[in-house]
């Protein structure tokens, strides 16, 4: 039982981290419908930003303030790159088959990558401490204070992200224009500022992730994107691309059981799992379990 | 549901087909019949269901509710290629041909349905191999010939004029040897010249290829022109079938159809 | 108010419409009449920026406005209802009504003009939190009009209002749509295949045939010309 | 008489035997170049073949060319090789039927991914595909008996110019010879309109299908050139980037183009020997020429006719 439990914080943990990430993917096909695969390295990025703003600028850490300054420093540098990469890459393809930006974005993400290995160097670095740390035991459950800290962050943005979906002029528009296009800019809307103001958003909360993630697993390289940009991808599918709370049971469902099958004497296939579940989806119900189905017109 | 309730001698018969999307109705219990080398019309205003109609007819959509019967054999649910291959073509509403094959590829591919040969002697191309492809590049030929496409035929088909577009669309049908063939609004964004044109060139193909046509058409003037019987849909639902003189005065159509407003 | 000089519109290697031209006075209302595919509604979009003409003019107001994008026009007053109700069906009804209003940040002027279209339409008034993709299509009808007018244009482009509906719906919506052009002036390019009920609401019309304008007179007057009512009015009997 | 096609086949054939026998006065470093041209232009071809003449987009052809490569070096190296020698054959000669048993793994392998999957469309299939090539890898890494994740070595090099040169001619031969029918036609059908060639009694699911097992089939034949020119194979060698550098090429290429593709994978081949000279900054030159090349060219950098003509031969 308390191994169960402990496997369950663990998992909820990650999940929450995947659902950050996944809400991302999940905006973006929602506003442009396709997959932006860049979205992995933006969350690497924010990982990065954290580690220099620390080691290089000298924005002192261990303490609450400086733990919170770097992660709005991180999540403001990835919406600013995110914002970018659709002005520069994404947007000149406008109206082009889907194919040609998706091959497009698989190059800006490549780009990025190898981008990091230049300017980060390839090796891994050790992730510094942002916040204080403590372990609390209940029982012979352990929950450390940054499982905890992952935890609140993350129902916090989600919360916020709520909010400005549901009930601001811009969040609304945001929903018109995931409806239909044409009819959003009839009313006046300017979907490409929709857009980029959706990329921003994505890409901030894929900055947070990449804080939380390095924070429980502090050894951060380039291509650290590229697993759990994979699994939250996997995560928006099984939520139900396009729907934002199926984003976030999809990131904590993935976590749970990525968590659970490395438990068990699996564990070596862990990575293949979300890939067995993504393709289990898209057989069985690919209109994810809260989305909903679309079908081509004659 | 059983086959007995299609009547013999018919070449399609709709039996209480009726489709929901979601909570929508959007055909409801429709019944109808087609003899062959008919020529037949199927009317309405915007949005009465002609073209679910037609899905239904063509595999695209399987009907809630009913069943349809081909040559008195069940067709009801069977995917689009299926029904293609027991002897139903179609064109459709907003032109959907193979835009960069050329034009003599995109009639070619259609008589696919009659290759003897597999896939595999694609490989060998052995001798009979190829005086199949030699044949069957002179059908197309020949067909293209018979309506005026072999000019074009080296084209890619989305360089055509919209007209030729449109009668490539019947040709690349007509390659599959339908004995029906369903047109939809053939006669959309046509002027009456070309209207005069597309009612000659659909008798020629009825008594040529000495088949079935089911027409849906928003041009009155064509659809009572060279229909032989017209059934009348409103809302998902028949409310007329006749001759077209018998259509002409049905007081439901006038009503619907034409609009209540008609005053003078 | 409204001038198109010249109008070509093609997509790809199809040319939906050739060098069409036709005005609209401001206080008028005018119908575009034609078969299915003469290309009454791609003139609409060309006007409303969705698609860019490969050449001729748009002037609004005496300003060149070809190539201006549809959110922009909407700004200056122009408002296009387009076809196929496209209403936002995972949106409220008033969701979809303040969207309407979505470039005007008074939030007091939001309010009475959300109030005068409630009035204008009743039925919406009982639906406000309902999902509008969960309307009748009548209603949705209604919605995509009172959306439209959120936004207060000086001109209004209205293609197919009575698109699947019910003829005592169409017949309250035609009476809205009058109504409006006498209390508050308001321009309307109208696009219907009910070219009889159309035009009696109308001042003046045009025909459009295959992309080209083949005819143009006084509303009265096209209703009594005999090419007209055998073509569009389903005369003959 | 046989069709022209074929004789061209023969013509190379014998050329690629012919430059085969004096290979041994070609300097070591360049041979391997070149052979890996040849091997790069069998995995370009086929998977031209689903993306660029089915319009069936997969990002997993280096999951295909990893089972070949281990099916083909388990037959040589593993456990068949006690096999082989029972034979009493020189193993060179039974090296074609090792590379055939190599691309039939693969063509099964595909089989079994793509039934199931080709109901998918466009990102979604191409995420799909991804994701299967990462299971296999995975898979891959976890058999120890394979040498897991630190892989397969002592694989012998049988991999001669005529090999690999003849290989890419027999795939170009296919490709061609597939779609240059009335039912190959089906194939370009599925690309253009999946619902009018529906309508037209085309049966899309199985013209996807062909198309997938066949572009794994050849895929896993050029996995087993590669296994046993390189002699070492591992899991790791077979990841998304590699699938990523098949795709460029048929992108590259102009989708669904014999030709433009063939040079695509030359081109390519040389080119990433190149910026071999750039060390770390030869990745962010390609992925940046791969963004560039999608912004200004998208259709590909080879395609001059639009329309393809008919041939019976």
């Amino acid at each position: 039982m308390t191994e169960f439990l402990q496997q369950l914080i663990n998992g909820i943990s990650l999940g929450a981290i995947y659902a950050l990430i996944a809400l991302g993917y999940t905006m973006v096909y929602g506003v442009l419908r396709f997959i932006n695969f860049a979205h992995s390295d933006v969350f690497m990025l924010g990982a990065f930003v954290g580690y220099y703003a620390v080691r290089k600028w000298g924005i002192p850490a261990g303490g609450v303030a400086g733990g919170l300054l770097v992660l709005c420093l991180a999540m403001s540098i990835c919406a600013i790159v995110g914002i970018l990469i659709e002005r520069l890459a994404y947007r000149p393809l406008r109206g082009r088959p889907t194919l040609s930006v998706l091959i497009t974005a698989i190059g800006v993400s490549l780009l990025l990558q190898n981008l990091g290995q230049f300017v980060f160097g390839a090796n891994p670095k050790a992730f510094p401490r942002l916040f204080p740390e403590a372990n609390f035991h209940v029982g012979q459950l352990s929950i450390t204070s940054n499982q905890l800290l992952v935890i609140a962050v993350s129902l916090l943005l989600l919360a916020a992200l709520h909010f400005i979906v549901h009930r601001t002029k811009t969040g609304t528009a945001m929903r018109a224009l995931s409806f239909n296009a044409t009819a959003s800019s009839l009313v006046g809307i300017n979907n490409d500022r929709i857009i980029s103001f959706t990329f921003g958003l994505g890409s901030a909360l894929a900055g947070a992730g990449g804080i939380l993630y390095a924070m429980n697993y502090p050894s951060i390289d380039p291509l650290m994107g590229t697993m759990p940009g994979l699994k939250a991808f996997v995560a928006a599918v099984l939520g139900g691309v396009g729907s934002l709370p199926g984003a976030a049971l999809g990131g904590l469902l993935i976590g749970l059981i990525e968590t659970f099958v490395a438990g068990t004497g699996w564990s070596t296939y862990r990575d293949a799992v979300a890939f067995a579940i993504l393709i289990l989806i898209l057989l069985l119900r690919p209109a994810g379990l809260l989305g909903k189905s679309r079908s081509d017109k004659v | 549901m059983n086959s007995t309730s299609a009547q013999p001698g018919r070449l399609l018969h709709l039996d209480n087909v009726t489709i929901r999307f979601g909570g929508l109705t959007a055909v409801s219990s429709v019944s109808a019949s087609l003899g062959e080398n008919e020529l037949t019309g199927l009317i309405g205003p915007n949005g009465a269901g002609k073209t679910t109609v037609f899905n239904m007819i063509t595999g695209v959509y399987a009907p809630t509710e009913g069943a349809i019967h081909f040559e008195n054999r069940p067709v009801t649910g069977l995917k689009p290629f299926a029904i293609t291959e027991r002897g139903i073509a179609r064109t459709f509403q907003n032109i959907r041909l193979f835009p960069s094959l050329s034009v003599f590829d995109n009639v070619r591919v259609a008589f696919h349905l009659h290759v003897t040969q597999s896939t595999a002697h694609s490989l060998t191309r052995g001798r009979k191999f190829r005086a199949e492809e030699r044949d069957i590049i002179d059908q197309t030929r020949a067909l293209l010939d018979i309506f005026q496409l072999a000019r074009v035929q080296d084209e890619p088909a989305k360089s055509l004029p919209y007209g030729d577009q449109r009668r490539l669309e019947i040709v690349r049908a007509l390659a599959t040897r339908p004995k029906l063939l369903l047109l939809d609004e053939p006669a959309a964004g046509m002027n009456p010249a070309e209207k005069v044109e597309l009612m000659k060139l659909i008798r020629f193909i009825r008594e040529k290829f000495r088949l079935s046509i089911l027409l849906v058409e928003h041009d009155m003037k064509v659809v009572m022109g060279i229909c032989e019987r017209i059934h009348v849909l409103e809302y998902g639902r028949k409310i007329a079938e006749g001759t077209p003189a018998e259509i002409r005065q049905h007081p439901a159509v006038v009503a619907a159809y034409l609009g209540k407003e008609v005053n003078h | 108010m409204l001038e198109i000089r010249n109008l070509t519109v093609a997509y790809g290697a199809i040319t939906a419409l050739h060098g069409i031209s036709l005005t609209v006075n401001a206080g008028e209302i005018v119908t575009l009449i034609g078969g299915n595919g003469a290309g009454k509604s791609t003139t609409l979009r060309a006007i409303s920026g969705l698609i860019r003409p490969r050449s001729g003019q748009v002037l609004y107001r005496g300003m060149d406005v070809t190539g201006v994008p549809a959110h922009e026009l909407v700004a200056r007053g122009l408002s296009h209802c387009p076809e196929g109700r496209l209403v936002f069906a995972n949106l409220t009804v008033d969701e979809n009504l303040r969207l309407g209003a979505y470039l005007q940040h008074n939030r007091k002027r939001v309010a009475e003009e959300l109030d005068f279209v409630l009035t204008l339409f009743p039925r919406l008034k009982e639906r406000t939190s309902q999902l509008a993709g969960t309307l009748s299509g009548g209603e949705q009808q209604m919605l995509a009009i009172a959306r439209a007018l959120m936004s207060q244009p000086q001109c209004l482009l209205l293609d197919e209002p009575s698109l699947g509906i019910a003829p005592l719906l169409v017949k309250s919506i035609f009476e809205q749509i009058v109504a409006l052009n006498r209390t508050r002036g308001l321009t309307i390019l109208l696009v219907e295949q009910n070219a009889n009920l159309a035009l009696e609401i109308s001042h003046r019309g045009y025909v459009l045939e295959t992309g080209r304008i083949i005819l143009t007179d006084d509303a009265a007057a096209l209703r009594i010309n005999p090419d007209v009512q055998e073509a569009y009015l389903g005369g003959g009997e | 008489m046989l069709p022209r096609s074929q004789i061209v086949l023969l013509i190379s054939l014998a050329t690629a035997g012919i430059i085969s026998a004096f290979s041994s006065r070609i300097d070591d470093y360049i041979l391997d170049v070149v052979l890996g041209i040849g091997i790069n232009i069998i995995l370009a071809v086929s998977l031209n073949l689903i993306n660029g003449f089915t319009g069936q987009f997969s990002l997993g052809h280096a999951g295909f060319m990893a089972v070949g490569a281990y099916a083909a070096g388990t037959l040589t190296t593993g456990p068949g090789k006690a096999w082989i020698a029972a034979a009493g054959v020189s193993p060179a000669v039974l090296f074609p039927f090792v590379l055939f048993a190599g691309g039939l793994a693969a063509a099964f392998v595909g089989l079994a991914v793509g039934a199931p999957s080709l109901r998918l469309k466009g990102d979604y299939l191409a995420i799909v595909t991804l994701g299967f090539g990462e299971i296999i890898k995975v898979i891959l890494q976890n058999i120890e008996s394979l040498g897991g994740s630190r892989g397969m070595v002592g694989i012998p090099s049988y991999t001669t110019f005529f090999w690999s040169f003849g290989a890419a001619a027999i795939t170009i031969y296919a490709a061609w010879a597939l779609v240059n029918s009335t039912l190959g036609r089906g194939f370009l059908a599925v690309a253009d309109d999946e619902i009018a060639a529906e309508a037209m009694g085309l049966n899309t699911t199985r013209y996807k299908i062909i198309a997938f097992v066949t572009g794994a089939f050849f895929a896993g034949i050029a996995g087993g050139l590669y296994a046993h020119l390189k002699g070492y194979i591992s899991p790791a060698g077979f990841d998304f980037n590699k699938s990523i550098e098949i795709v460029v090429m048929v992108i590259l290429g102009g989708m669904g183009r014999h030709v433009g593709v063939v040079i695509a994978a030359v081109l390519l081949t040389v080119l990433s020997e190149k910026l071999r000279d750039f060390g770390d900054k030869r990745m962010i030159v390609y992925s940046a020429l791969l963004i560039l090349l999608m912004l200004t060219r998208p259709q590909g950098l080879f395609t001059w006719k639009s329309a393809r003509k008919a041939s019976p031969g």
